[in-house]
């Protein structure tokens, strides 16, 4: 109904027409007379031509396609969709911030440097581990650097048969992915009809030629592992490390500590539990925290403190013989460092205790939105054991006996107003939704998201093709992945 | 409780519907050992006040700078438009748009992002988004030797005047693949000679253009060589030179296979380095092989045009250890804002932004080097930086300027030492947003300070 | 179909709940304990109990209920909806400027003292007036101003008997309101067929009791007043003056000016002409110009420049014996200080050039929806006049024909997703739009407006229903406004 | 060309469409004599840097005070997200809600806003908005002098203790009603008698709490005095300070007829006094005198609830000259940042705040009185602010202490004198927002300056 309600920015455009937004006056190609020729650009990029009002109307009005924490419940499993305070955002955008040069001296940045010690100082607290540096710049890359300083401490030691890291199957994609971009062969190990892992087919894979294995705790199964000590000591006794993906950190914090359950090292993403906001698929950060024996392998670059007597403390870049083992640079400066301030700031702002009760509420959140559900009619993949910040329900039977999949209840959820949990993830559970609703969520929400479930139940019951056609109320209806993939159309061309 | 909205009677009722007595009785499941007593290192937590006045007197210290410092990130005018737009809370607080039906907005973003990306680039297909350009060096490293199917030797050359630290993240993250990374060292001038000779054929070929050193290599003829060679071309760029300089996808007779680089000059902030975004741009016949996310367009039941992540197959979630890469959460919101920018500026904005940005670079490279002592370290042309060799030891020479709030620049020694010793080459950076009072100002100073170290 | 949409943020909150977003520790009632108890107030207010997500959730949700010039084509005649950049907002934002106390002594408030002498200076410039004042905070006080300084004058010229403010009957609602705050009777005079005002009646109704006529030009009725010389004339002899509604000055911004058409006195709207946010209802700020034998009266404040021979440039505010005649204080400190920033910036992006193409581009906007729309079947209110920055049409013949109004054809446009043009104003045409479209929307744009008209026009022979229960797509249908006004419910109560 | 989206095809087909031959041509009706010359005194457009540049240059020169300056406008804390939403396009880009339908957003908005403002101040109605403050009370004592039926006598009392600056606008915009102001004065500790006697019934009385001293009048008692003339009572509120003080609905027996106010407190920067919104409340009776718009909840023809402008019969645009107030544009984005800061403090948070501001007040001045030479001007109960009287000329103290980026407070002489003289009270204001090394540093500064000028 509405007009031109598809068009893509360049279809708003007019030869001529610009923004001005940056205008530079009196530039002319004459400038360019000591550049040869040969290595000029003849003829202008086809951009947008649209002024300053259409390109500002264009993306308000696309992002009111987006559901997001500010509009709706988004309990995306694994992804701790939490508010994202404003206060923080506020902080790190202050202009001394943003206008610093990530190559400025140290003796006129000691205020982000500052900064940068003290996140490291409070992870390093809240993990349990000895030592932190803030340099991966999303969970997949703190995985990346801590599986390589798995490697490089077997290579220190001159260990090098260990060739092989084990994932439960329930890992997510970017465990073997990582395990893989740092010279790895995976192994994978069941995971049992309770959410554990096989510890008989741990120990029996578990060898000389572990170099580590990765997992979080709670797992992607919603269950918290009880074996992980025991876990801990298999993999300890055969030499191997044993990695913590911090992606599911939300559900205890403040509780316990990956040092305390045996971790040699672990990535943390800030941009889950630390309240950073996702922003449509990042920036994210995913420090990395070791213990003892792996400090030295540490990614650069990391700050310490001078203690000056009498004095203010001086803050520089770690440097000299302290770096000389490595692993490296993972980004050209210093990670996505207005991400780790906007954590430095949600960090001081909950403190000791307001990081205690993050796992709490979140934990009561999850179990409850599981009693619910599951007093509603759904089934829970692990009905027997407690939720911790996020569950599972399964829709085998209701696909089954209905033929609709996890997937169409998903897209009728958005209907509803409600993003849809994470579906078919983790892959062991048939037709799942991984359920994360966050500490930040309230009680009514929690229920109207019950009440969509039940009515969604009820339709499926009534007229299953409402489901399977889902959504009706969005700015598309459902969208063809196929033709996406078989028929690629990656860019605009003027039609 | 900050953020937490429970109150007392919800959670009653909430344990009540779980049958649990407390909330301590929802972690039962965790064995004792493992709960131990909370530590209380932290300390307790501040109002929003309080953080923001601690947070203000930090960012403070650090403010008041005038920037000449590039190496990878610059200073660049950025309309107001651009973040007040991008910050909207559908943008900034969605997550990776995998419920394509609830996110069309970032989708068809994306789309338009990567219209604008190839345009820019010259080449058929752009990812959204990898980290930053020196990861994404990396990926692209990776991205060519998967792809290069003639030559499975791991080994690849890069032209010695590669941005250091581009180099350095590289190498960390390729360092497990079995890829030999070869220099090709510079000439005197500052950059590739033409006639290169490899002893053994290379996989894949990295050039940066502009240079670490801001100079201008022969972009065509070293694509014919390596072309020539079998090998691929990865091409190394800043997107803002491509508003003037010749764009990748056009390089010798066939263009690049490969073009990555950071977008931060496309309406990022500095923000001390991150977070920008990293592109990668390539041939279609390659696109099965590159890193990170890739939104097509498709259409709904209706028939109504629609967006979606597409080749999911090429990423971890789907094809887990046999992914292109570990990538998961990129740098949307960065994207995001490049997008709004590149439709801000468009191609006539994006122009005039590197004209005058090549004007100033030329203006104070012409007056510094009209100094006595000063000498053009890599002499021809440039774009948006410069190196100069000084009389001095450029160290002292920052040190001193920084004390009069400018940034001078970076001082150098050849292109990838990061050691200690005395260094007497200075990087200097000048983008569009100088005035000439800046310059005048930088150039002021300088020659002052220069006198002072003189004598 | 979305569960809790219509929930106000009263009924979203719960006893005991807070955002936290301001938490001041350790403040007990104890503090209190030197206020006698009779002042204290015993019960606290009945607040909403959200958190910070809540509210934030809650209010951006309502924000995308609403049309907006960031989203819509938004041609409200009379009201300018034109772009407002985002960088005059930046520049009013910044920290300098925002935290600025009032009362700040003049030696540390230089800088926002230059920006006001500068925005005097260029609306001087602008209308060609002796003479401003930036106090007014919205065009209505600013017209409160201005006829307090025609009245001021009289009276200091011992003149008493002029008790009549003089409107044409298309003037806006302000202008007679204005009259009467200053303690004047209106005197109405009709506009002509073609637009213009009956000179006739204007000569046989001004007098000696004439203190003033109020005008706009051009006129509320979207044309051009072709008669000004002679109303001036007119007027002047009487010993009247002359007043100039600047709410229509986008239409002829760096064409002419209002004091070469004979205008005494004006205000203008900078939320209109000098693009600042309308705000959903202001704040808006409406300085008055004024020519020489008014300048005495002038609201305060104002500033000066004093110029310091081979020094810089010292402002100050007017005081002393330059203000014994000023009409005085209209508001608490300086007006709107904020929007006088973001008008600065406007006028210093836009210059000298850019000004004058304000009124051109306006103007062409109007003429060409004006012609496309009469091509299109539609009634032009003076169809043989120019349009100027706005036009009318009337649709009186299909009320008649096919019983639906001009209301019924602005809600049904909302559906096609444009803001309808103001409706029934002014009231001398009946069932009418006054469309302005503005500088700063593109072709494309105005012709989608036409493809929608003719839409309607398509609908209205075929189901003029659909067009009087228009709109169907937005948040809510038809409202009831009778029921709005009979069973008055004007603030929540638990329910 | 800036902000407008005119390409030189677009103007042909226009020009074409409307059959004329060049924009000139559309101004044909203007008569020649009218269109002179252009002008050009302005100088040419700046680029949004270049305007950027300038703004931030003259904002940096008046930055980086520590203010204890009140008197109408005060220095709190606002939470991040107030301005953050406030500022989102849908609200700041609308214009007053006439379409109901689509401004649903405002409308149900200012219901809300209404809602928190009545419960506030424990009247029945509230409006939204007047421009501010001061002129917010002209029109309440307007709108008392046309609601009191029984008292034409177009008399008004005032408090002296009234803010002068509110006194001066509402003089300027009274100044045509043939209302007659009249003083009552205050007693030596800065608050009224309260066994007043006026020679004629006033219509109504004003009654400013806390007062422009900051100190606390007896309102239970000059209300009931008030009401037993046959007078209405307007009460003239800071809203924070009803977070802790008696509201004015519950003032006396009955409560005040018209309580209004400035709402800066509520979330709004001080930006030199600007924009800000006034409030107007009353009592059921008196709500079609009451001047700006009020929002009513009604009903779809659905049945749905929604939200329109009401009772639109007292507005100038259709009641013309005889409207309530000539009142359009008024201060609605203010209301939207107001009301969102209401909602994020809640009840207690508001409480809090105000009880903090009382405290560091206390806290000042006691410590101040310490000091030899200075004296309680009004000795009593304040809330946010106070007088001092000082052994030295209060301007000069200001001076000197703004020397050390100190605004010290406001020297006053009395209640409405804003003349030249030596002036040896000061007015200092203290919110939350201070901390105690601010405060201590005042301090210090102070009794410097104090001993500097006692010399
Ligand atoms: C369990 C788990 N591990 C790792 C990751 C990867 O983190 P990132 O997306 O920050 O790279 C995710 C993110 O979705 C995750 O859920
Ligand atoms: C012609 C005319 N005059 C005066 C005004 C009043 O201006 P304001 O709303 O700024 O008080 C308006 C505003 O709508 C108007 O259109």
């Amino acid at each position: 109904m509405k007009f031109e309600e598809h068009k893509t920015i360049f279809d708003r455009g007019a030869p001529e027409r610009r923004a001005f937004a940056q205008r530079v006056d009196d530039t002319s190609d004459d400038l360019l007379a000591d550049i040869p020729d040969g290595l000029l650009r003849v003829e202008l990029p086809r951009l947008p031509e649209v002024s300053e009002l259409q390109a500002v109307r264009h993306y308000t009005n696309l992002s009111k396609k987006n559901f997001s924490i500010d509009s709706q419940f988004y309990p995306l499993g694994s992804c701790t969709m939490k508010y994202n305070p404003r206060a923080a955002h506020k902080a790190a955008s202050l202009t001394g911030f943003l206008n610093r040069h990530p190559l400025a001296p140290e003796n006129i940045s000691q205020g982000f440097l500052e900064c940068l010690y003290d996140l490291q100082e409070i992870l390093k607290e809240l993990t349990g581990m000895k030592g932190v540096s803030l340099a991966p710049m999303a969970g997949a890359q703190g995985e990346f650097a801590g599986v390589s300083m798995i490697r490089a401490y077997h290579e220190a030691n001159g260990d090098h048969q260990r060739r092989e890291i084990i994932v439960p199957s329930a890992a997510h994609g970017t465990n073997p992915a990582t395990a893989v971009m740092c010279g790895y062969e995976v192994t994978e190990i069941a995971v049992g009809p309770d959410g554990d892992v096989d510890l008989d087919e741990l120990k029996s894979k578990v060898g000389p030629q572990t170099a580590g294995l990765m997992m979080t705790n709670p797992s992607t199964c919603g269950v918290f592992e009880r074996q992980i000590s025991e876990i801990a000591s298999t993999v300890h006794e055969a030499g191997g490390l044993l990695y913590y993906d911090g992606a599911n950190l939300n559900a205890i914090l403040g509780k316990i500590k990956p040092g305390t359950m045996g971790f040699d090292v672990l990535h943390m993403n800030l941009h889950k539990t630390f309240a950073t906001p996702h922003g449509g698929g990042g920036p994210g950060a995913g420090p990395v925290g070791v213990s003892e024996r792996l400090l030295p392998f540490l990614p650069i670059p990391i700050v310490d403190k001078k203690e000056k007597e009498g004095d203010v403390d001086e803050f520089s870049w770690r440097s000299g013989s302290e770096t000389e083992q490595t692993i490296g640079k993972l980004s050209a400066f210093s990670g996505n460092s207005g991400i780790l301030l906007r954590a430095l700031s949600y960090a001081l702002l909950l403190g000791d205790e307001g990081m205690a009760r993050v796992g709490e509420y979140a934990t009561l959140n999850a179990n409850y939105l599981a009693a619910k559900l599951s007093q509603s009619g759904f089934q829970l993949a692990y009905p027997d054991r407690r939720a911790t910040h996020e569950f599972i329900i399964t829709f085998a039977q209701e696909a089954k006996e209905h033929d609709v999949s996890a997937m169409d209840i998903a897209k009728r959820l958005l209907d509803y107003g409600f993003h849809a949990p994470t579906t078919y993830f983790p892959l062991l559970v048939p037709e799942c939704f991984l359920i994360e609703p966050t500490e930040t969520e309230d009680k009514s929400e929690l229920d109207g998201f019950v009440e969509a479930m039940k009515a969604i139940r009820k339709e499926m019951l009534e007229d299953p093709q409402v489901l399977r056609s889902a959504p009706h109320t969005l700015p598309v209806r459902r969208l063809d992945d196929v033709k996406a993939a078989r028929e690629l159309n990656l860019a605009w061309s003027p039609s | 409780m900050p953020y937490i909205p429970h109150t007392r009677s919800d959670v009653e009722l909430m344990l009540e519907a779980i049958g649990a007595d407390d909330i301590e009785a929802l972690f039962d499941e965790i064995p004792g050992e493992l709960s131990e007593e909370r530590s209380s290192e932290l300390s307790s937590g501040l109002s929003e006040l309080e953080m923001m006045l601690r947070m203000q007197e930090r960012a403070s210290r650090d403010e008041g700078n005038l920037c000449f410092l590039g190496a990878g990130c610059y200073d660049h005018h950025i309309p107001a438009a651009v973040w007040d737009v991008a910050s909207r809370g559908e943008f900034m607080t969605a997550y990776t748009p995998y419920q394509a039906e609830a996110s069309q907005g970032t989708l068809q973003l994306i789309y338009e992002y990567q219209s604008m990306m190839t345009q820019l680039t010259a080449m058929d297909v752009s990812n959204a988004s990898v980290y930053d350009g020196a990861s994404g060096l990396a990926e692209a490293i990776l991205m060519a030797v998967r792809s290069n199917k003639s030559n499975k030797s791991g080994k690849v050359l890069y032209a010695e005047a590669l941005n250091p630290v581009y180099l350095s993240a590289t190498n960390t993250i390729i360092s497990s693949q079995g890829i030999e990374l070869e220099r090709l060292p510079i000439e005197s001038n500052g950059v590739l000679a033409i006639n290169k000779k490899a002893d053994q054929a290379p996989a894949a070929v990295v050039i940066q253009q502009p240079n670490f050193f801001g100079r201008l290599e022969q972009v065509d003829e070293i694509t014919n060589w390596a072309h020539s060679q079998g090998a691929l071309v990865i091409a190394v760029v800043n997107p803002m030179s491509l508003g003037v300089l010749k764009p990748p996808g056009l390089w010798g007779d066939d263009g690049v296979d490969i073009a990555c680089g950071d977008g931060q000059p496309l309406g990022i902030p500095m923000s001390s380095g991150g977070p920008s975004f990293g592109f990668i741009c390539c041939k279609s016949k390659f696109v099965r092989q590159i890193p990170g996310r890739v939104v097509g367009k498709t259409e709904d039941l209706d028939g109504r045009p629609g967006y979606a992540l597409t080749l999911q197959a090429r990423e971890q979630h789907i094809r887990r250890g046999k992914a292109t890469s570990n990538i998961c959460t990129n740098q949307g919101l960065l994207v995001t804002a490049g997008t709004i920018y590149l439709s801000l500026l468009g191609a006539k904005g994006l122009r005039e932004t590197a004209i005058k940005s090549h004007q100033n670079t030329n203006y104070l490279r012409e007056k510094l080097l009209q100094l006595s002592g000063v000498e053009d370290a890599y002499p021809g042309p440039v774009f948006n930086e410069f190196v100069l060799r000084l009389p001095v030891d450029a160290n002292e020479l920052v040190a001193l300027m920084t004390e009069q709030n400018i940034l001078a620049g970076l001082p150098i020694e050849g292109a990838a030492d990061e050691g200690g010793v005395v260094r007497n080459k200075l990087l200097v950076a000048v983008t569009e947003k100088r005035t000439v009072p800046e310059m005048d100002r930088y150039l002021d100073v300088f020659s002052n300070v220069l006198g002072e170290l003189s004598t």
